[in-house]
């Protein structure tokens, strides 16, 4: 388990660019809030504090190929699932991975952020902390689709078709700065469905 | 006949969804049913082949 | 319980297609009769009631079909029967038809009785997410090439859906007493005159029966489709 | 001494039946070569020995524990499929760095590389790579040796000669180890090992 967790941090380090997009990408929806709505200071804030569930839900989005797609098609998933030999085990090695490398850069760069948008500090914490539990969720339910659709090739469209419907609770719950403990549970719920899932749709694809 | 056709002046809608709907039924059906035709014959043609 | 379908079933369904066709046809002709001829308008909401007769039936086949779907995924995985699997597909695509008729006609009755196409409620939003549960479910069979794998993957899919929508609604609730104290949306759900039930009754059974028209319809196409890949293979 | 015994193998891929009726006994030291036409179920055959595939009937046994109960087994063997596990955007040296830490094992990847030829290339990126080089650098996973059994699925497609015989001479030697390997190929080998099978 921590043998995987280290390779795939390596992974990652070595194809850095790919970490870096998605951090761009991030910075970028929510760049694009005072161009479509103009940048009265009030508005502006609020609108970051949905924004920015959108902008996460799309990071997580774009970044779902790269869970199990690209060690299935070269076959390292096979060596993957048989030098650990409980997949449940893999599977939660791939949240700590998946969440490490493409939520916490964005969990990083978020206070950053919110001082441009004008939140106060107060705001900026409630905002973060929401967005730290929301990840966790997103990210187990972006693994069990990514295992469910690896033999679907080059399907984000239908990916994020089958994802959207799984965030709407995260982002409704997300954007209200009280509802925290909803979305602890949410993501506690995912868990155990996604784990039991995401090892499901792996040995399916193992045979 | 008029009054009908009316609808107490909310023709426009009631006609528009009953029309949606029936066409959609009925198209939803004939998509089916003409598949269910190109196959069975497709099928029918590669088990003469196979006999 | 182990059902396994044969020649003669097949036979079966194949030769009461054309009443089920013609039976359809009938109880929707004396539904529309009623619907749009026989039953009063509304006190309140005047002729544009009558699109309730359409609606009501299709949101709830929606959620039945789902249902059904969803039910019979998880009977597959309990029995392996591959009977199951077969019924999921075949009632889908018609779930799917009647949860666009039902979003489509609601938002053709939202425009005169609220006054807008669409309300964010939460009966509306987690029907339209219904549907793309739907869509998810058909295209991701489709996509997969490895049919075998792709019906499991799905049923997989339809299950966690069947989980999704409760709490979307709830959800959704939740954020309207948030965001919109005034709630406007609630339909005027009490005391249905009987004129209201007859016609209501009627198309529910009209809308029964074509579902049962078409899911068998489909059931032979998936049964070919199913022995298709078996030969092929 | 190991004993890998197959009784009565048959499994199914979705309606068709692959394998029928396979028994066969492979002993310490023995070289196994499954020959078949395309789709026969070769590549099934190894991914049911190598535990993927739990859906069948029959049994396979290592020294008459079933090796679905076996939880060591999973560590015994080496598999080397017909995908080569490469990442094609990264440099030969970052994939075996890669893989020394899947098989929790440091190799001394210079010296094992000068022996197959390779040293050269080592920081090239693997997708500037021919296919017979990067079969080459597949088969590099079987240096690494706590392993009993090696199951190999086309190991010999796009190996030139030289490469093919010190393939060869590879099994030879970890067969006098007393190891197995179990390697499918539809193609005339220039050797003849122990065993042959066709299905």
């Amino acid at each position: 388990m921590l043998n995987l967790i280290k390779r795939d941090l390596l992974l990652s380090f070595y194809s850095s660019a790919n970490f870096f997009f998605t951090v761009s990408f991030f910075v970028l929806i929510l760049i694009l809030i005072p161009f479509a709505f103009g940048t009265q200071s009030d508005q502006l804030t609020n609108l970051f504090k949905g924004v920015v569930w959108i902008a996460l839900a799309l990071s997580i989005i774009i970044t779902v190929d790269r869970i199990y797609n690209a060690d299935y098609e070269d076959g390292n998933l096979d060596i993957i699932m048989q030098k650990n030999k409980t997949i449940e085990y893999l599977v939660i090695s791939k949240y700590v991975t998946h969440w490490f490398i493409y939520c916490l850069p964005l969990l990083v760069i978020l206070p950053i952020l919110s001082f441009l948008f004008y939140l106060d500090y107060l705001e900026t914490i409630q905002i973060f902390i929401n967005l730290f539990i929301g990840s966790f969720g997103m990210v187990f339910i972006a693994n069990f689709v990514s295992a469910l659709t690896l033999g679907a090739k080059r399907t984000i469209f239908l990916k994020a078709i089958i994802m959207i419907p799984l965030f709407v609770p995260f982002i409704i719950f997300g954007s209200d700065a009280g509802s925290w403990p909803i979305l602890l549970g949410l993501s506690m719920l995912s868990f155990v469905i996604s784990i039991y899932v995401t090892a499901y749709g792996l040995r399916l694809y193992g045979e | 006949m008029n009054e009908l056709l009316d609808m107490g002046g909310y023709a426009i809608f009631v006609w528009s969804s009953y029309g949606i709907f029936f066409f959609s039924l009925v198209i939803f059906f004939l998509i089916n049913m003409l598949n269910l035709r190109k196959y069975e014959k497709i099928f029918n043609k590669t088990k003469n082949k196979i006999d | 319980m182990y059902i396994k379908i044969n020649n003669n079933h097949i036979e079966l369904i194949k030769s009461a297609n054309p009443y089920l066709i013609f039976a359809t046809i009938f109880v929707f002709i004396i539904g529309l009769y009623y619907s749009l001829f026989q039953s009063p308008p509304d006190y309140i909401q005047g002729d544009s009631m009558r699109i309730m007769y359409i609606h009501v039936p299709s949101a709830w086949f929606a959620l039945m079909t789902y249902s059904i779907l969803a039910g019979s995924c998880v009977l597959w995985f309990i029995t392996r029967n591959p009977l199951f699997n077969v019924v999921a597909r075949s009632i889908a695509q018609v779930g799917m038809v009647f949860t666009l008729m039902s979003l489509i006609t609601g938002s053709i009755w939202g425009k005169p009785t609220w006054g807008v196409w669409w309300v964010w409620d939460a009966r509306l939003t987690s029907m339209l997410i219904l549907f793309f549960l739907y869509i998810a479910y058909i295209f991701l069979w489709q996509a997969i090439s490895n049919k075998e794998l792709a019906s499991k993957i799905s049923a997989a899919l339809a299950i966690i859906g069947f989980i999704n929508i409760p709490i979307i609604k709830f959800s959704v609730d939740w954020w309207n007493t948030l965001h919109q104290p005034a709630s406007i949306s609630k339909l005027s759900a009490p005391s249905i005159d009987e004129s209201m039930l007859i016609p209501l009754f009627i198309m529910t059974i009209a809308c029964f029966l074509f579902l049962v028209t078409v899911s068998l319809i489909r059931f032979r196409l998936v049964l070919i489709e199913n022995k298709m890949l078996r030969t092929s293979n | 001494m190991n004993e890998l015994k197959i009784e009565d193998l048959s499994c199914k891929r979705g309606e068709s039946k692959v394998l029928n009726n396979i028994n066969l006994t492979i002993k310490s030291g023995e070289t196994l070569v499954v020959k078949g036409r395309n789709g026969s179920g070769k590549t099934t055959l190894l991914r049911i020995l190598s535990n993927f595939i739990t859906s069948y009937q029959g049994k396979v046994s290592l020294n008459d524990l079933s090796i679905l109960e076996d939880n060591l087994y999973n560590n015994k063997f080496n598999l080397i499929g017909q995908k080569n596990s490469l990442k094609d955007n990264l440099s030969i040296k970052k994939n075996l760095e890669l893989w020394d830490i899947i098989f929790n094992e440091t190799l001394d990847h210079a010296k094992l590389l000068e022996h197959d030829n390779l040293d050269r290339l080592i920081n090239r990126d693997v997708g500037s790579l021919s296919d017979g080089q990067k079969k080459c650098i597949s088969l590099y996973r079987l240096n690494y040796n706590k392993y009993e059994f090696w199951f190999l699925d086309e190991p010999f497609v796009y190996l030139d000669e030289v490469n093919t015989n010190s393939l060869i001479e590879k099994i030879n030697r970890f067969n006098e180890n007393m190891g197995i390997v179990i390697l499918t190929s539809n193609i005339n080998l220039p050797k003849k090992f122990h065993k042959e099978v066709n299905i």
